[in-house]
């Protein structure tokens, strides 16, 4: 199981029957591949649609049918399509249970950086400002490490993409929850040990020794 | 997501006395008469109505000011309705009445996570008064604040199993607008259909807004 | 001829091709009589609605399409449906080329009050503060008194509606235009003298002796 | 009321150099390409294009960009079109990136006659520098003001005669917002048919709105 399976497979764990949930473009859409069984939830993405799985059946792709990431989906019965201020009416106005996003950066007041490293690369904010603004729960999905330096961190470098704390934190190492009192270690990685974890987080990290290992959810 | 209907009076038993409840329609139309007749016969007392009028007294929401629901309206017009007019005259009944462009912006903003609108309907008028004003690029606009309610009460015309709700004609009005505004949303469809029936492209309301659904007459 | 329709004549002559327009319920309602024979108007109803025609065929009433005084209509070929901000996004937004309304007073600044009389009848201001706010062209269509009051007046006495001035006045007896310079009359009815109508009137008129004629359209 | 016609040449030939130019499509999907093939040939030049992304460089508003024909962009995103980047980085191209649903609200603001919308997205950061903000029942929005354009090319799925449009799925994104919000409505639509065939409720985009429709290829 590599690295990105791990975090999707965690990040599925949250996920609750009834929810409306935004994948980000990459890494979190991989959660849809898992959702556990006996619970239903709706995807919604952001260029305005809600119930679709991905990918369609070879040949059967549409044009004007596609997620956010510009790839081709399926729309399932009973899904809804609408504009770009619905969609964000339905983002912002809190209608969204679960939004997970990558980032860049997330700091120890819990507050994540994913849109530019100015002056390098500026993708643009796309939907992040809104979702990370407006979403019930934010969940960060991402790598613990880039290029062997840590992404978690005492204080963002790069811009925030909101002045919110995100909800929680989920790496191929840990499971971290943004609190008051700092970032909290809830889980490891199985086989990770939390020496391992504090030392490749570059933030504060309030480590219980008896952290649990992370349940990735069995097939 | 599936998810099943209940009755008129199981959702009126829901809507609490002294709740806000916003109420879909115009003039009646677009109203939903089943949850209306609920109310009133499960004597609700001391709600706060938001809708666009307050119709006739023996049609729509005029039915709920007539049997002693409601004891506050906002709404843009209530000239079609006598008794709205005597008992807010009387101090019965508080009235705020809010410009209809305004009334559907401030429910559209509640709904969408907006702290409100800035417009300029209104200004240099009594409806100007005690709000806050800006000047965008020369030019003076109301801030006019964002409107929630705990139920939103809806008439459509078919909803899907999944909750998704299409509008007939000048039936759509205030409802669409409504579905995002409220705490709990209960919709009540003329027609219920299979999930897949309403196309995506059709859904005017989609199902994830809305709390429950009133399923026909048993 | 009575009143009324020679209002609803006048107001009609100032439709033009291509226009879209709302008319206030009431005498305002009935200029679509009066659309004038060549040009092709599409009217809005704020609940609602563009592209209609009414009474409906008798027996055809349909419950769920009424006009935004409640009576049944006919949509036309070509009627687009939409909800109330949608409606209140073209009146606001100068979609609306030309709004016709009554009103209780208009004063010799071009402001008009049509919804309150304060303690003793305020129906609200339903659509119209809003069509006076975003139409392109607000007309008045109303007759020159009430009760023998002047309905024209040097300063309203009631809340004005907008602090817009309007764009043109039509009554039984004159059409009026307000400027900066105060209230023109413009034309009189057949029949009707200059003398007549400053005697009606409550507010200074700004009354060349020769004002012509009201045209009222031929059939 | 009935349109006729023109192609998509003619409609190029309006859109003058520097003007600003909203151009419906999220990473292409519902872009108007025979528009953007329309403007690459007339080779416009300087125009501010609005828009959600600048798609791929071969693709909707990234042909425009390849083409030269752009010298500012406001969107959302720009991470799928390395041109636009090295263009921005390279100061070519003006860049001001906008939260996508504020980007969303501005454009509606622009064609509803709104002042602009108070948001709470982007408060706190860099995205709410010199922008005013205001405080609405102890919450901080920030006043994000209304956007308009000179032109707004919408591609459609269905028009009618009467300029009254649909569009398909994923494809109406920005277009049926942009289509009130520009002084020259030009739609180009896959298919167009007698007034008639689309159903009241169908449409999404009224066709009072419409300016020019461009018709099928001759």
């Amino acid at each position: 199981m590599d690295a990105k399976e791990i975090i999707a497979r965690r990040v599925a764990l949250e996920l609750r029957d009834g929810m409306l949930v935004n994948l980000g473009i990459g890494l979190p859409t991989l959660v849809a591949r898992f959702v556990p069984k006996g619970i239903s939830v709706a995807f919604q993405s952001e260029n305005g649609l809600i119930g679709f799985s991905a990918p369609p059946p070879e040949g059967m792709e549409n044009r004007d049918l596609t997620d956010a990431g510009g790839g081709f989906i399926e729309s399932l019965p009973g899904a809804a399509s609408f504009d770009s201020a619905t969609s964000f009416a339905l983002i912002r106005g809190g209608h969204v249970d679960m939004a997970v996003l990558g980032a860049l950066q997330v700091e120890a007041s819990g507050r994540l950086a994913n849109w530019t490293v100015p002056g390098k690369f500026t993708p643009g904010m796309g939907g992040a400002t809104d979702l990370v603004a407006g979403a019930k729960r934010v969940i960060v999905a991402m790598q613990h490490a880039a290029k062997g330096e840590p992404k978690i961190v005492e204080a963002l470098t790069l811009p925030p993409t909101s002045a919110r704390r995100v909800s929680l934190i989920v790496t191929e190492l840990a499971v971290i929850e943004p609190s008051d009192e700092g970032l909290v270690l809830r889980e490891r990685a199985p086989g990770v040990g939390v020496a391992q974890i504090v030392a490749c987080t570059g933030a504060r990290l309030i480590a219980p020794k008896d952290a649990p290992e992370m349940p990735l959810g069995c097939d | 997501m599936r998810k099943s209907a209940i009755t008129a009076e199981a959702a009126a038993a829901l809507v609490f006395d002294g709740a806000s409840v916003m109420v879909g329609g115009f003039l009646g139309v677009g109203s939903p008469d089943r949850l209306i007749d609920a109310l009133v016969s499960r004597k609700a007392r001391g709600l706060t109505i938001i809708g666009n009028d307050t119709a006739y007294p023996t049609v729509g929401v005029g039915r709920l000011i007539e049997a002693g629901c409601v004891a506050r309206v906002r709404a843009s017009h209530i000239g079609t309705n006598p008794t709205t007019q005597r008992l807010m005259n009387g101090g019965a009944i508080e009235v705020e009445l809010i410009p209809q462009g305004t009334l559907a912006e401030r429910i559209r903003a509640g709904g969408a996570g907006l702290g409100g609108v800035l417009t300029p309907t209104g200004v240099g008028t009594i409806v100007a008064q005690g709000k806050q004003t800006v000047e965008i690029d020369g030019a003076i606009y109301l801030i006019e604040k964002r409107l929630r309610a705990d139920f939103a009460l809806l008439r459509a015309h078919e909803a899907d199993y999944c909750g998704n709700l299409t509008y007939r004609l000048t039936a759509a009005n205030f409802n669409p607008l409504m579905a995002f505004a409220a705490d709990c949303v209960i919709a009540e469809p003329d027609e219920i259909v299979p999930s897949g029936v309403i196309p995506p492209d059709s859904v005017r309301t989609p199902g994830v807004l809305v709390t429950h659904l009133v399923g026909r007459a048993r």
